[in-house]
């Protein structure tokens, strides 16, 4: 084989490569108009700076708490990497993977997680981890968290998962290809609207109120990848109505607490004392909070982490200064035009979110 | 391990490079190990049966091979002694003992298939005729898994012990390589049927690195793929559609899921083929032919010696020929002869042998009346057609159209409607429906609805339809390329930006259109039971 | 005449397959058809469908329904006619589903509450969960009686996990959650595709 | 030899079967001849020809057939 057909068959090789890997850009989901809780976790990478907090956990993390009024209010800067029903595995390999990055003062857990012990469904796997960047960390979340008939060639090749959007592709696809818009405020997903707590739906009996082998497993190595980070870890419950918290859970994780010496704040119960109105902080019944719940919760939670660990305001270091007023910038442009956008239609049409008829 | 499976493909990958890297004579050790790697994945407990055929056979072939051995030393030894009446005497004596361990293995290994595939049949047989008369019907079935490919295998390792007992060639005297002709993996799944003398030839051969095995035998595979995932598996979405519910899909859809499933089946089946004889062609291995464009015969007939062509020699010279020419048969021929007239004595013994075969063959398919009744409606066309023979060349003396490409474009479209309707018996649960909805379509006249969208609710959208019309379009014009020889060798022959864009185009077509992973859940079910 | 026994014969060809006369292979050509076929038919358990009856027991399909005012609930219905004939809900309540649309709807009517999901968006019942002793299954079973009266209604055919006992029916299950040998919960859940 | 011609000719009295060589080639003997010419072959030599030798090459002319059956009687 002579030189000049060798590097002919080389660069006919390459190019079936970018090719493929060109359509796997154009053909996964780019979450930006439409679901765009899948994009939280890929955006911690275009941070810059670091963070004193970093949240993991399911929507109650990311839709009830605004890094933005911990950094206005106290100066603590803070990244929320939590995903649609994100399972507790996945949120202990985040945090693995963001310790790579950096070793924040504080590490939050939403607890609610600790209800599932196996993988629920693929949908809610994908938005968890198709963002995270290629590491150990990523491959071992997966490992832990696919369904029966998931494959870990579909997470490494996302295009064998996503091949037969096809015939969906839009606009938005082409566009999108290499760059996508930032959707979320560190993490944070901001609604403005509400819709009020009328009803609180009556817990079911359980047969079993004890965590799964499985959940404590990975409560107890993330304790232990904190401590071996020299990283606080703290346990909360956040004020959503539903899923329903039961007491029998709350004693095990205060118990869990106490012997490991956490700090573990429920604000479900201590809606009162956060400020918490459910008649105008929550945009969907009590599920999630809207922007005024979200920074509530930051002004309180972030009362307590400054009182007990300590953290630095470090709104007087004007590096870290400039970056955060960009982000607060973005965070009252966009709160001005999902308001402007209420007031026009009555409710987030560019969210994607269903007229209400009542 | 289904090919269409991640881990077949990092599976075949692995066993490629490794392949070519070890010394060249355990190339043949690490397609053993390879094959039992693979039986071990569809069930380890499968190995048994494997492993039970493998030795058994080896048994009976050295044996019988043991016996012809001293046979023919005796025989020259003694050569001057001997009367030609002694030397017959000893011959049939020595056959007998030979006879005796083929029979062994045969009823052995047989056994077996018959056990595992068809008891359940039996005894669903057995408590319906019970019921009938009164009974309780009360046997309950068993339970057993049917081994992958163990019909597969046990006929091809029946048909080595066959010629080994009729002479043609020695018995393999390594185990090994023997197991390694049994569960030869790329061929375990669905055939073709290899014949040891053929096959032995490439297996256990030394076989370096040539680009050109590589290149054409990727080529082939990538071709199998682009038939099973992007074109079987997702008509296969409508055909089970159409055939799970047969009280809602009547008249034209009947119709519909018949055309859909001929065109499933041979996408399916050659496209599998294709991927057997591709991998068999990377690893310098030459795996024999199992289809010859099949869809373009002019009569049952022909299509059937162009259709799973291993299947039906097989059948042919283990079932059909010992059959007509047995002395039961020739008993039939003398007495018909005499009694009647040489025509009927001609055809008798023939006739009977071939309903046999068709009988055995719809068996060998499913253990259901489903089949049985499929293999003998082949029978009767085939038979039928032989009968009217001379009234076609009447026909054809009077009506001069015998020759015109519109006549052999009419006989090619009836062969195939003709064998893709008793295709239905394979399709339906059982035989009254398949009869019920074959009448449907003559009677139901539905053939509008066919336009009003309903086709968009088989499971198959717009798009999906359209990859299908190009699949097919595709298929067509290679099966015409392959009149004049190869495809692959004319593509070869091409500038390279031609090749290239036409191999690059296949493999991405099978990455963005096939029928695979999520969203296509429910094929993937049903995939399964294959 | 000639026309006719012409035309009869245009009419076989169409039926029966006249190949040019053949040789050695002619009437031998009794191929296979699909190795695939082989393991599907096994699998598909073919083998019972070819014989056994055909008359499916209804019964074991149609799955556990509850009954309210003699409304029937069955699982995986749709839930407006339902709504209809109930008449509205004393408490209602809807939870979105985390990121994708859709959303579970709980309906609060005296004694029981039922749940829904949306497909295609339309609700259908996901399940039906007894809140009092006020209502009893189709079965005669009711909250806090004892757990001796399940297995005389429904027999012995459970699974049993931590206390909770279920029983399916084609797509359905019941579940009864035991306590010290009395019932302390009792749901019908539909099975979802 | 001449049996055998003889045999033949019972089967297909309009062919010429000692010139001719394309017997199975040209599709004069069927498979149904085929099947009568060995049973009659057996009937009047003794000889059962084994399916194995049922090829295309043993039955293409008078005088392969004739061949196969020496060779087969020469066996004994």
């Amino acid at each position: 084989m002579n030189k000049k057909k060798f590097g002919l068959r080389v660069a006919a090789v390459c190019f079936l490569f970018i090719a493929i890997w060109l359509l796997q850009r154009l053909l996964m989901p780019k979450y930006v108009s439409a679901i765009v809780e899948g994009s939280l976790i890929e955006e911690y990478y275009r941070e810059e700076t670091s963070h004193d907090v970093i949240f993991v956990g399911d929507c109650e993390v990311y839709e009830n708490i605004s890094p933005i009024a911990l950094w206005d209010n106290y100066g603590i800067t803070s990244f929320i990497r939590g995903g649609a029903q994100q399972l507790i595995w996945q949120s202990y390999y985040l945090l693995e993977e963001t310790f790579k990055y950096e070793k924040p003062e504080v590490a939050v857990f939403n607890i609610l997680a600790m209800q599932y012990d196996e993988p629920q469904s693929e949908a809610y796997n994908r938005l968890n981890l198709d963002g995270m960047r290629m590491s150990k960390e990523k491959i071992k979340s997966i490992n832990a968290s696919m369904m029966e008939d998931e494959h870990l060639a579909e997470y490494l090749f996302p295009l064998l998962r996503y091949h037969s959007r096809w015939n969906e592709l839009s606009w938005e696809d082409f566009k999108y290809i290499f760059n996508k818009d930032k959707i979320s405020h560190n993490g944070y997903y901001m609604r403005v609207d509400i819709q009020p707590v009328k009803t609180i739906p009556k817990p079911k009996k359980l047969p079993s109120y004890e965590f799964g082998e499985k959940a404590w497993e990975y409560l107890n190595r993330m304790v232990e990848l904190c401590k071996e980070n020299d990283v606080q870890l703290v346990l909360i419950k956040a004020p959503s109505i539903y899923p329903h918290w039961y007491d029998e859970w709350d004693a095990q994780i205060k118990e869990y607490s106490e012997e490991h010496d956490l700090l573990y704040i429920n604000l479900l119960q201590k809606a009162d004392e956060v400020g918490i109105d459910y008649n105008t902080d929550t945009y969907n019944g009590g599920l999630h909070l809207n922007i005024s719940g979200a920074e509530k919760v930051a002004v309180y939670l972030g009362n307590i982490l400054k009182e007990t660990y300590g953290l630095k305001d470090h709104r007087d270091e004007p590096e870290l200064s400039s970056v955060w007023q960009e982000k607060s910038r973005f965070y009252n442009e966009m709160r001005e035009k999902q308001l402007r956008e209420l007031e026009e239609y009555g409710y987030l049409k560019s969210l994607g979110v269903e007229k209400r008829e009542d | 391990m289904l090919f269409a499976s991640y881990n077949f493909i990092v599976f075949i990958s692995v066993l490629f490079i490794i392949y070519y890297i070890i010394p060249k004579k355990y190339q043949w050790v690490l397609l053993l190990l390879a094959s039992y790697l693979f039986y071990f994945f569809a069930g380890p407990s499968y190995l048994i049966y494997i492993a039970a055929t493998t030795i058994s056979t080896y048994i009976a072939g050295r044996m019988i091979g043991n016996i012809a051995q001293s046979q023919a030393r005796y025989l020259s030894e003694h050569k001057k002694e001997l009367t030609r009446g002694e030397k017959r005497v000893y011959r049939d004596r020595q056959k007998s003992k030979m006879w005796r361990w083929l029979l062994a293995c045969l009823l052995f290994n047989f056994g077996i298939l018959a056990v595992v595939k068809y008891s359940n049949f039996v005894i669903a047989n057995i408590n319906h005729i019970s019921k009938a008369v009164g009974g309780t019907g009360g046997f309950s079935f068993w339970n057993i898994a049917l081994p992958m490919g163990i019909s597969f295998y046990t006929f091809q390792t029946m048909g080595y012990i066959i010629d080994v007992y009729r002479g043609k060639y020695s018995p393999e005297k390594n185990i090994f390589k023997l197991a390694l002709f049994v569960s030869f993996f790329p061929q375990l799944v669905q055939g073709p049927i290899s014949r040891f003398d053929d096959l032995s030839q490439t297996l256990f051969k030394e076989h370096p690195f040539e680009y050109r095995n590589i290149s054409f035998g990727l080529q082939r595979i990538v071709w199998g793929y682009f038939k099973k995932v992007v074109i079987a598996d997702r008509i296969m979405v409508a055909v089970n559609t159409l055939i799970k519910d047969p009280e809602t899909y009547q008249g034209a859809f009947a119709l519909v899921g018949m055309l859909f499933y001929a065109f499933q089946l041979y996408a399916d089946f050659t496209g599998g083929i294709d991927i057997t004889i591709g991998i068999a062609e990377v690893l310098g291995i030459k795996v024999k032919e199992n289809f010859d464009r099949p869809y373009f015969s002019k009569s049952i007939a022909e299509y059937w010696r162009r259709w799973h062509i291993t299947m039906g020699t097989w059948f042919r010279d283990y079932l059909f020929y010992p059959l007509s020419t047995s002395k039961g048969m020739m008993k039939i021929y003398k007495f018909t002869r005499q009694h009647f007239n040489p025509y009927l004595g001609k055809r008798i013994p023939v006739y009977i042998s071939t309903i046999i075969v068709w009988f055995t063959t719809g068996l060998w398919h499913g253990s259901s009346w489903n089949f049985i009744v499929w293999g003998l409606m082949n029978c009767f066309v085939i038979v039928i057609s032989q009968e009217l023979e001379p009234l076609y060349s009447w026909f054809h003396s009077k009506v001069r159209i015998g020759n015109t490409i519109g006549f052999r474009v009419f006989q090619v479209i009836r062969t195939v409607l003709l064998l893709s309707a008793i295709r239905m018996f394979d399709c339906y649960r059982d035989v009254p429906t398949t009869f019920r909805m074959f009448g449907s379509m003559f009677t139901v006249f539905n053939y509008r609805e066919l336009f009003n969208g309903s086709m968009l609710n088989l499971g198959l959208s717009m798009a999906d339809y359209g990859v299908l019309l190009l699949g097919l379009v595709i298929l067509l014009t290679v099966s015409l390329v392959q009149r004049k020889g190869s495809v692959r060798a004319q593509l070869a022959s091409r500038p390279h930006l031609i090749r290239y864009a036409i191999y690059y185009a296949l493999l991405i077509a099978i990455l963005i259109f096939g029928a695979y992973g999520v969203g296509y859940d429910s094929s993937q079910f049903i995939y399964n039971q294959f | 005449m000639k026309r006719l026994s012409i035309l009869l014969i245009a009419l076989l060809l169409l039926v029966a397959c006249a190949g040019p006369k053949e040789g050695l292979e002619e009437v031998v050509g009794n191929d296979q058809q699909k190795a695939v076929e082989d393991n599907k038919s096994s699998k598909q358990g073919k083998t019972d469908g070819a014989v056994e009856d055909n008359d499916n027991n209804g019964e074991e399909d149609k799955g556990f329904e509850f009954e309210a005012n003699g409304v029937v609930i069955a699982m995986n219905a749709e839930m407006a006619p339902i709504i209809e004939k109930l008449g509205d809900p004393m408490e209602y309540f809807e939870a979105d589903s985390c990121a994708f649309e859709g959303k579970e709807r709980m309906y609060y009517y005296s004694g029981f509450e039922i749940h829904t999901y949306e497909k295609e968006e339309i609700d259908h019942v996901q399940s039906v969960v007894f809140n009092d002793d006020s209502v009893s299954t189709k079965e005669g079973i009711s909250l806090y009686s004892d757990f001796s009266s399940v297995i005389d209604a429904y027999g012995e055919e459970y699974t049993l996990t931590e206390g909770l006992y279920i029983y399916e029916r084609g797509k359905s299950q019941i579940k009864f959650l035991v306590e010290d040998d009395e019932i302390v919960s009792i749901e019908y859940v539909a099975i979802v595709e | 030899m001449e049996e055998l011609l003889e045999i033949l000719e019972e089967l297909h009295p309009d062919i010429d079967f000692e010139e001719c060589d394309t017997l199975i080639d040209e599709n004069i003997l069927d498979s149904f001849d085929i099947i009568a010419l060995i049973s009659e072959i057996n009937l009047e030599f003794g000889i059962s020809i084994p399916p194995d030798e049922i090829v295309p090459e043993n039955f293409n002319s008078a005088q392969a057939l004739y061949q196969l059956i020496e060779r087969l009687s020469d066996e004994d």
